[in-house]
């Protein structure tokens, strides 16, 4: 049975935060478990411009990756989501 | 050998000492130490010069990934000794080292190739990111084809 | 690029600085910076400890072996762009580095191969020779095996 | 046809100095041209111990390697010939 969380922490990075304008933000009832194409939805209500990311971002929840499709994620109250788009260090 | 090895990972706003990660990974019982340092370079797109790199990162997740990626390398090479990888963050002007990395191992060859696979690694799955910064202003982020 | 490249050799009964012999391959033309760099091992060879190396060399033909290997990397690697290597001549004792080059070019992968070029044809072609010293006064000459 | 030359400096590295004793000498009365077995052949008979060195050593003349063998070099006044056992750089 769905729940709705709390408290979701999500940070952007690169490319995102200047789609969004925002580096972190606090996200309030997040549905939990939800698929991360249904996570990442959710970020693109709040941020439409996130879709030039479309295909290439993938997400990480508590530190691990997580491509974006059917995989269900379970949440947790205050869990860290970010949105990673193509990386580019080295 | 009693010694234990050491993975060391270090995000930077300082120019980075080729010498202190040589030396993070000296060991007695290593006769080889491989080293790789990327640097800027100097470049030209669309007939914009490019000044300098912008470098950010997702700190504690590069940290943990870092971890993953020094696991798998003491699986694919048992031999290897130590490890680190110093990184900038932030500004990167023209002809700087971004990344500094020495591995050390009894024989070369094991910290040749391991030394190749953790640059590989480090750019496919270690939370960074850069933009290129042109002499007109503009900014472009990039991504790594590999 | 307009830059011309730089082969250089040097023969040192001091200290090596790893920093001194990237710098000297450093080039805003380039993005990578391979570098190799042989330690003494500590080691126990029939129940005696290595304590350290002597090493000699044939100085002058060690010079144009040198050029010859150099000449041989830039046919097989044409975008290398800087080599440098220096090795120790005397005593180097356990710990140390006996020899440390530097290899820089465009992108990493030549000069990856390249640096394992490098090291692998100085044993087998530049004159110089290392005896082992161990703790019981003794001494043993060495023969690379590759 | 054979001449004798002069003068020829014999260099001597690692383990062949301390089988002869001397790191430097000049030989006089050297045939030229002459075959690389012979040129050692002559230094073997100068310094017998040098044959511990036997099947492992090549000859360097004007510092150029040359193996032991049938290689027939020719010698110049006061060139340069070097003893060079198994190297061991790096």
């Amino acid at each position: 049975m769905n729940t709705l969380i709390n408290h979701v922490c999500v940070l952007y990075f690169a490319k995102s935060v200047e789609l969004t304008g925002v580096k972190q933000e606090d996200i309030v009832a997040v549905p939990t478990p939800i698929s991360s194409r249904d996570l990442w939805s959710l970020l693109l209500q709040r941020h439409p411009r996130l879709s030039v990311l479309q295909d290439q971002v993938v997400l990480a929840v508590r530190q691990h990756y997580v491509a974006i499709g059917d995989q269900v994620v379970t949440l947790g109250d205050r869990d860290e989501v970010a949105v990673v788009p193509p990386l580019s260090g080295g | 050998m009693s010694e234990e090895w050491r993975d060391v990972f270090k995000l930077s706003h300082d120019w980075l000492s080729v010498q202190e990660v040589v030396d993070a990974v000296s060991s007695t019982s290593c006769g080889a130490i491989s080293v790789f340092i990327g640097t800027t370079r100097e470049d030209e797109v669309d007939g914009r010069k490019v000044i300098g790199l912008e470098y950010e990162a997702y700190e504690l997740m590069a940290q943990s990934e870092f971890a993953k990626l020094c696991s798998d390398i003491r699986e694919r090479w048992p031999t290897v000794t130590h490890i680190c990888v110093h990184h900038r963050l932030g500004w990167v002007k023209v002809g700087e080292a971004s990344v500094a990395m020495a591995i050390s191992s009894p024989h070369r060859h094991d910290g040749q190739q391991a030394i190749q696979h953790c640059i590989e690694r480090l750019k496919a799955n270690v939370p960074i990111w850069k933009k290129e910064v042109y002499d007109t202003q503009e900014s472009s982020w990039k991504e790594n084809s590999e």
